[in-house]
């Protein structure tokens, strides 16, 4: 076969919507940046290994496309420039497709839709039925996050918060840490991550919300890259029509 | 003895960063080895322009903390090469190093006697050749000292990589905290097998020192 | 001073400045080979720039030079190779610092004469024999007294097997205990037929050993002759007052 | 370069609010390190043989080991033993415990420069050991260590940028919230790298202007 | 030599060792009141420890020492306040390199005698004029000439008010020229009553000022008199060749 080293290099941009998956079908791998830290999407073992919803989700997706998953763990905030730097063939790290990220990289369709919870400690006496009842509280989110913007826009923008009583962490742990140390009140997250830690650190959940996400859970892919997303897409597609997405939610504790 | 075996795990499970650690430590010395040396010899014995480059290259890099060097090199370098993010985070800190490497090494060739180029010359050999065998060896042994002191640093700087996910020490050891949700023994553990690591460096450091003083 | 050979080293009308100062005004010299010329003169008047010039460390400014017919100061000539043929030994022997004794003899042998460690290595003991140093081939500069150094210094450059050999005042960093040493050393090189160029205040070696003495001062030869010449009958005040000077200082010195 | 401007214009004023966390961490921490690294250094030199050594244990621990760790440990860590700093504290005390450290080494090593003859000639006029060490061992030495104390002064205002990950909004949690923010982590990085650049260029200076004024003929070294 | 008067100092049989180096072997000594006794011995003898006993810099090992009939080798004797009354001055001056002249001549008042700043600073002043320097009052030591170091020493340590003075080779560091200003300086204080030990080999100062010249070596006192009795007869045959070692030195050096 001809040698295209100039197109073969995963670092170059992809010139047109072609080559992207046949780069990787050649390469016999794909790879795919996530960030660890996220039970029960992504988490790394005690032994080492990554597993969780999204992992399972990928590998199930790579058998699909005959190609090997190689697992790229990095910083949440870090993820689309490295895809944007073609350092990364995709992204799975529970990430929702919002209009920003969608200037700098494409987005499959969702595999999962989504809820966030606002979490606070066992003995905080707030009560929120909405989500701008969060107003005036100090608030962890993680850098680079949905929520982070969420709460820039609708609670700081909007003068209802001030900008030093919200906390941008470079881990959802850390801030769910800190709101079980007291260090802050509240704390927003996705849904299912949230209650796992809540469970562990003694938090509780005050409200679970459609209104602060943005949609649903999507694989981000280089900009342009085409016949990939339509692979990814296709096979999502066939994965939530055949029930593959659900089984895989249930073995991992998501309803 | 729950406590007991919840350390075993973890201390085996951070183990296995020591290894990245060192790995990430080595490559950031040499490529900080091979920039110093250059920019040191670019400095006394290149031609102006040359000076100039390998100065503000010292001056600026030394005057920017090294997590944004690495910040700004892991996404540049990204541009052009694909990289793991062990060889990204490992270039990237040798780069820093290379600046403070660049600043022993001025030192050190400046402290070898002018005669010895000179003395290198009267036999016939090239500025290069002098350089490199009669130079070099010499202002190596002189460096020695602030070079072990730069190697405990940069062992110790290596955490910083784990800002772009390599699996090191800390990454390793934020990674069980993340899971058990017991940072103070994962960070304790981290700490301590940083400690053994610099206690070791520094041990080997001076034994090579005592090993190949150089008597003037 | 007329001998039909060649001159091994010719050096007509040379200049040389450092910035503002001119350290040499037209010197010419010419050397026969086999011949010790020893070179005296006040401190400043060139002395050492004239010897830098000759194997090019420093290259005159203007003027010209042959060494064995060749003008190694036309363009196009590598400096490199000229230093390979005319051996330099310095008042602080610029022993190399990080290598032994034979270690000093060695590297111009592999790193320039590209012999191979084998040779090198017995080409380097032959010549730490010459100079009486064989049981101190493994010791570093730093373990060595100042003869035993110089005298590692002149076995280095006589390894590089030269045509002609520079003395910068070899003893000047010496006690006078050590300056013998090393003056036998030169004076049995002499005896084996090897042209040199001394810079030297020494000047019981220069009577036995000198076939000329060269008076230099201000950038110029005021007078030169053979030792005999020059010590009893100089033909200049100036070089009378010198060498008597310098006469005085020796043997007070010691 | 319409679009860096607009860039620039968005994230100029987060990035100032950054400096001046920056500032005021590496100032409240290097004046705690003095508070530190005084005391300790002293007791290196002149405290008994018991102090000496665990002076010494302190030091190890905190130049043996990553700054980063120290934080983490000092800020996610200590909770679980049931103390609770808030993150500007822990920031605090962290960096200046590790300054401490460093400072009370140079210190130590101002000290032993100071001479012996200096003790001997205090002791001779009727001075106790303490005094001795309070008003002429310890003005010198202060002095002499002007230059290392300069460094450490620069290497802290760099140091801080670990509290970002404390998630303490200083300069370079800034740049990270914003680089996430604008998708642009090399402009921003960039634009952070010449902040860094003129504060400790700054600092330099102004540094330099306190050993020229602190100079004293003969004692410490020529300053220009 | 014997006075009526109780002595001043009165050393009786002190030891000092030094590890292995057994310094003092049993010294005594007596000084009178206004007394200037000039110790001399060769090097390593033991003179600047002994010095340093008697100020108890480093307490002998055995052996008793009374100051003014104070035994101040006695068990809870504040050394602090016995060094108040004794004035010591060093061979290397050892001035506070980071205060004036007068800084240093005033830190001891305000700190140890515990003076007002204004009056420190009076005293201070007054005792620059003794010593003649109150023009250099502002100066850094590192900005003063070796004698003007050594000058404003003995102002530092006449500013405590000492009861006796000691002087530990006070001329020896200090070029032939400058030696003169401190001896004029020290004779003065001989001449208005001061108690002084000094150890010194400037035999003409001994000649002239001392009332008693004690020789020393291997840790005993050997010999002691008059300058006259010992320059002129002494007892014992080291100490005439010792003396006359010095002198010819002393004549030599100038
Ligand atoms: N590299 C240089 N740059 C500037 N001036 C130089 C340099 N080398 C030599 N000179 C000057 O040239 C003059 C002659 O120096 P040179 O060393 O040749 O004298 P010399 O006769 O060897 O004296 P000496 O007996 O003291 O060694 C001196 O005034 C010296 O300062
Ligand atoms: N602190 C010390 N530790 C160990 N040995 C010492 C100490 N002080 C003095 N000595 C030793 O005691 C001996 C006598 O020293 P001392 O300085 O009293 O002699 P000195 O008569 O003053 O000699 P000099 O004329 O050279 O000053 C010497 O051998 C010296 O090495
Ligand atoms: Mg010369
Ligand atoms: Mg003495």
């Amino acid at each position: 076969t001809a040698v295209q080293p100039a197109a073969q290099r995963p670092g170059a941009a992809p010139a047109e919507g072609s080559g992207k998956l046949a780069q990787i079908k050649a390469a016999g791998k794909i790879v795919v940046g996530t960030s660890a830290d996220y039970p029960p999407y992504e988490s790394i073992d005690a032994d080492g290994n990554f597993v969780g919803f999204d992992m399972d989700l990928i590998r199930a997706i790579g058998e699909r496309m005959g190609v090997e998953v190689e697992i790229q763990d990095m910083p949440f905030d870090s993820l689309i420039a490295a895809v944007q730097e073609g350092k990364l063939d995709a992204v799975i790290a529970a990430m929702q497709a919002t209009a920003e990220r969608e200037e700098k990289v494409d987005f499959t369709i969702p595999y999962r839709m989504t809820k966030d919870a606002f979490a606070a400690a066992q003995d905080s006496t707030l009560v929120m039925e909405k989500p701008e009842d969060a107003a005036g509280h100090s608030i962890g989110v993680q850098t680079g996050t949905v929520q982070e913007r969420w709460v820039q826009e609708n609670l700081v923008a909007t003068g209802l918060t001030p900008a030093d009583k919200v906390f941008s962490y470079e881990r959802a742990d850390q801030a769910a840490l800190d709101v079980a140390n007291g260090r802050i009140e509240l704390l927003l997250m996705d849904a299912e991550p949230a209650m796992e830690l809540a469970k562990q650190t003694g938090l509780k959940i005050l409200l679970i919300t459609e209104s602060t996400a943005e949609g649903g859970k999507s694989i981000a892919i280089p900009k342009g890259a085409s016949d990939l997303k339509a692979e990814l897409d296709r096979i999502i597609q066939e994965m939530l029509e055949d029930g593959t997405i659900q089984r895989i939610q249930e073995a991992n504790g998501l309803p | 003895m729950d406590v007991v075996q919840n350390l075993v795990t973890t201390f085996n499970f951070i183990l296995q960063g020591v290894w990245v650690t060192i790995g990430v430590t080595l490559v950031a010395l040499s490529v900080g080895l091979v920039f110093g040396v250059a920019m040191a010899m670019a400095r006394v014995y290149g031609p102006p322009f040359l000076q100039a480059v390998a100065a503000v290259y010292s001056v600026i890099v030394r005057a920017v903390p090294v997590v944004v060097i690495i910040f700004i090199l892991f996404f540049v370098i990204a541009r052009f090469v694909n990289l793991s993010p062990f060889w990204a985070g490992s270039l990237a800190l040798g780069f820093a190093s290379g600046a403070y490497q660049s600043e022993i090494f001025r030192g050190a060739f400046q402290a070898v006697p002018p005669g010895q180029m000179i003395a290198a010359r009267a036999i016939g050999m090239s500025k290069l050749q002098a350089i490199q065998s009669i130079i070099l060896p010499q202002a190596v042994r002189l460096a020695l000292p602030a070079w072990g002191n730069e190697a405990t640093l940069v062992l110790k700087d290596s955490t910083l990589v784990f800002v772009v996910g390599v699996p090191e020490i800390l990454r390793r050891a934020q990674q069980v905290s993340a899971r058990t949700l017991e940072p103070f023994m994962a960070f304790s553990v981290a700490m301590l097998l940083y400690l053994i690591l610099t206690l070791v460096t520094t041990q080997v450091l001076q034994w090579f020192e005592r090993r190949y003083r150089l008597q003037m | 001073m007329s001998t039909a050979t060649a001159p091994i080293l010719r050096i007509e009308n040379i200049y040389k400045s450092f910035g503002e100062t001119h350290v040499l005004t037209g010197i010419s010299l010419t050397v026969q080979p086999q011949e010790v010329v020893v070179l005296v003169g006040p401190s400043g008047s060139g002395k050492s720039t004239l010897l830098r010039c000759i194997n090019l460390l420093s290259p005159p400014d203007s003027g010209r030079i042959w060494l064995e017919e060749q003008e190694i100061t036309a363009p196009g000539v590598n400096p490199d190779k000229v230093r390979q043929r005319i051996g330099m030994v310095f008042q602080d022997f610029n022993l190399f610092n990080h290598l032994t004794a034979l270690g000093n003899v060695m590297i111009g042998l592999t790193k320039v004469r590209k012999m191979s460690k084998k040779e090198a290595h017995d080409l380097a003991m032959f010549e730490l024999e010459r100079v009486g140093l064989v049981d101190r081939a493994h010791h570093y500069p730093a373990q060595l007294s100042g003869g035993q150094k110089q005298r590692v210094a002149i076995a280095r450059a006589l390894g590089m097997d030269p045509h002609m050999m520079l003395f910068d005042e070899p003893t000047s960093a010496l006690d006078p205990e050590l300056t013998g040493e090393v003056l036998e050393v030169m004076q049995q090189l002499a005896r084996e037929g090897m042209t040199m160029i001394v810079v030297s205040h020494e000047m019981g070696f220069a009577r036995q050993v000198a076939s000329r003495v060269v008076f230099m001062e201000g950038g110029v030869v005021v007078e030169e002759g053979t030792p005999t010449q020059m010590f009893e009958q100089p033909v200049h005040e100036r070089t009378r007052v010198f060498l008597r000077k310098i006469a005085d200082m020796d043997s007070g010195g010691r | 370069m319409e679009s860096f401007v607009q860039l620039l214009n968005n994230v100029l004023p987060s990035l100032l609010q950054g400096v001046g966390v920056t500032l005021q961490i590496a100032a409240v921490s290097l004046l705690l390190g003095m508070a530190i690294g005084l005391p300790v250094g002293v007791g290196r030199v002149y405290g008994p043989r018991w102090l000496q050594r665990a002076l010494a244990a302190y030091i190890t621990l905190f130049q043996g080991t990553p700054l980063l760790i120290q934080l983490f440990l000092v800020y996610y860590g200590l909770p679980d033993l049931g103390l609770t700093l808030g993150r500007m504290e822990a920031a605090f005390l962290t960096l200046g415990l590790n300054s401490g450290a460093y400072q009370a080494e140079y210190l130590r090593g101002a000290l032993q420069s100071v001479g012996e003859g200096q003790m001997t000639a205090a002791r001779a006029i009727g001075m106790s050991k303490w005094l001795a060490v309070r008003s002429i061992i310890l003005p010198q030495a202060l002095r002499l260590v002007l230059p290392a104390w300069s460094n450490e002064a620069i290497a802290m205002l760099k140091y801080t940028a670990v509290v970002f990950l404390i998630a303490v909004p200083d300069l370079m949690g800034q740049a990270k919230i914003l680089s996430s923010r604008y998708f642009a982590p090399i402009p921003i990085y960039m634009i952070v790298a010449v902040f860094y650049i003129v504060l400790v260029g700054a600092t330099y200076l102004l540094l330099r202007q306190l050993e020229r004024k602190l100079h004293i003929p003969g004692l410490t070294g020529e300053t220009h």
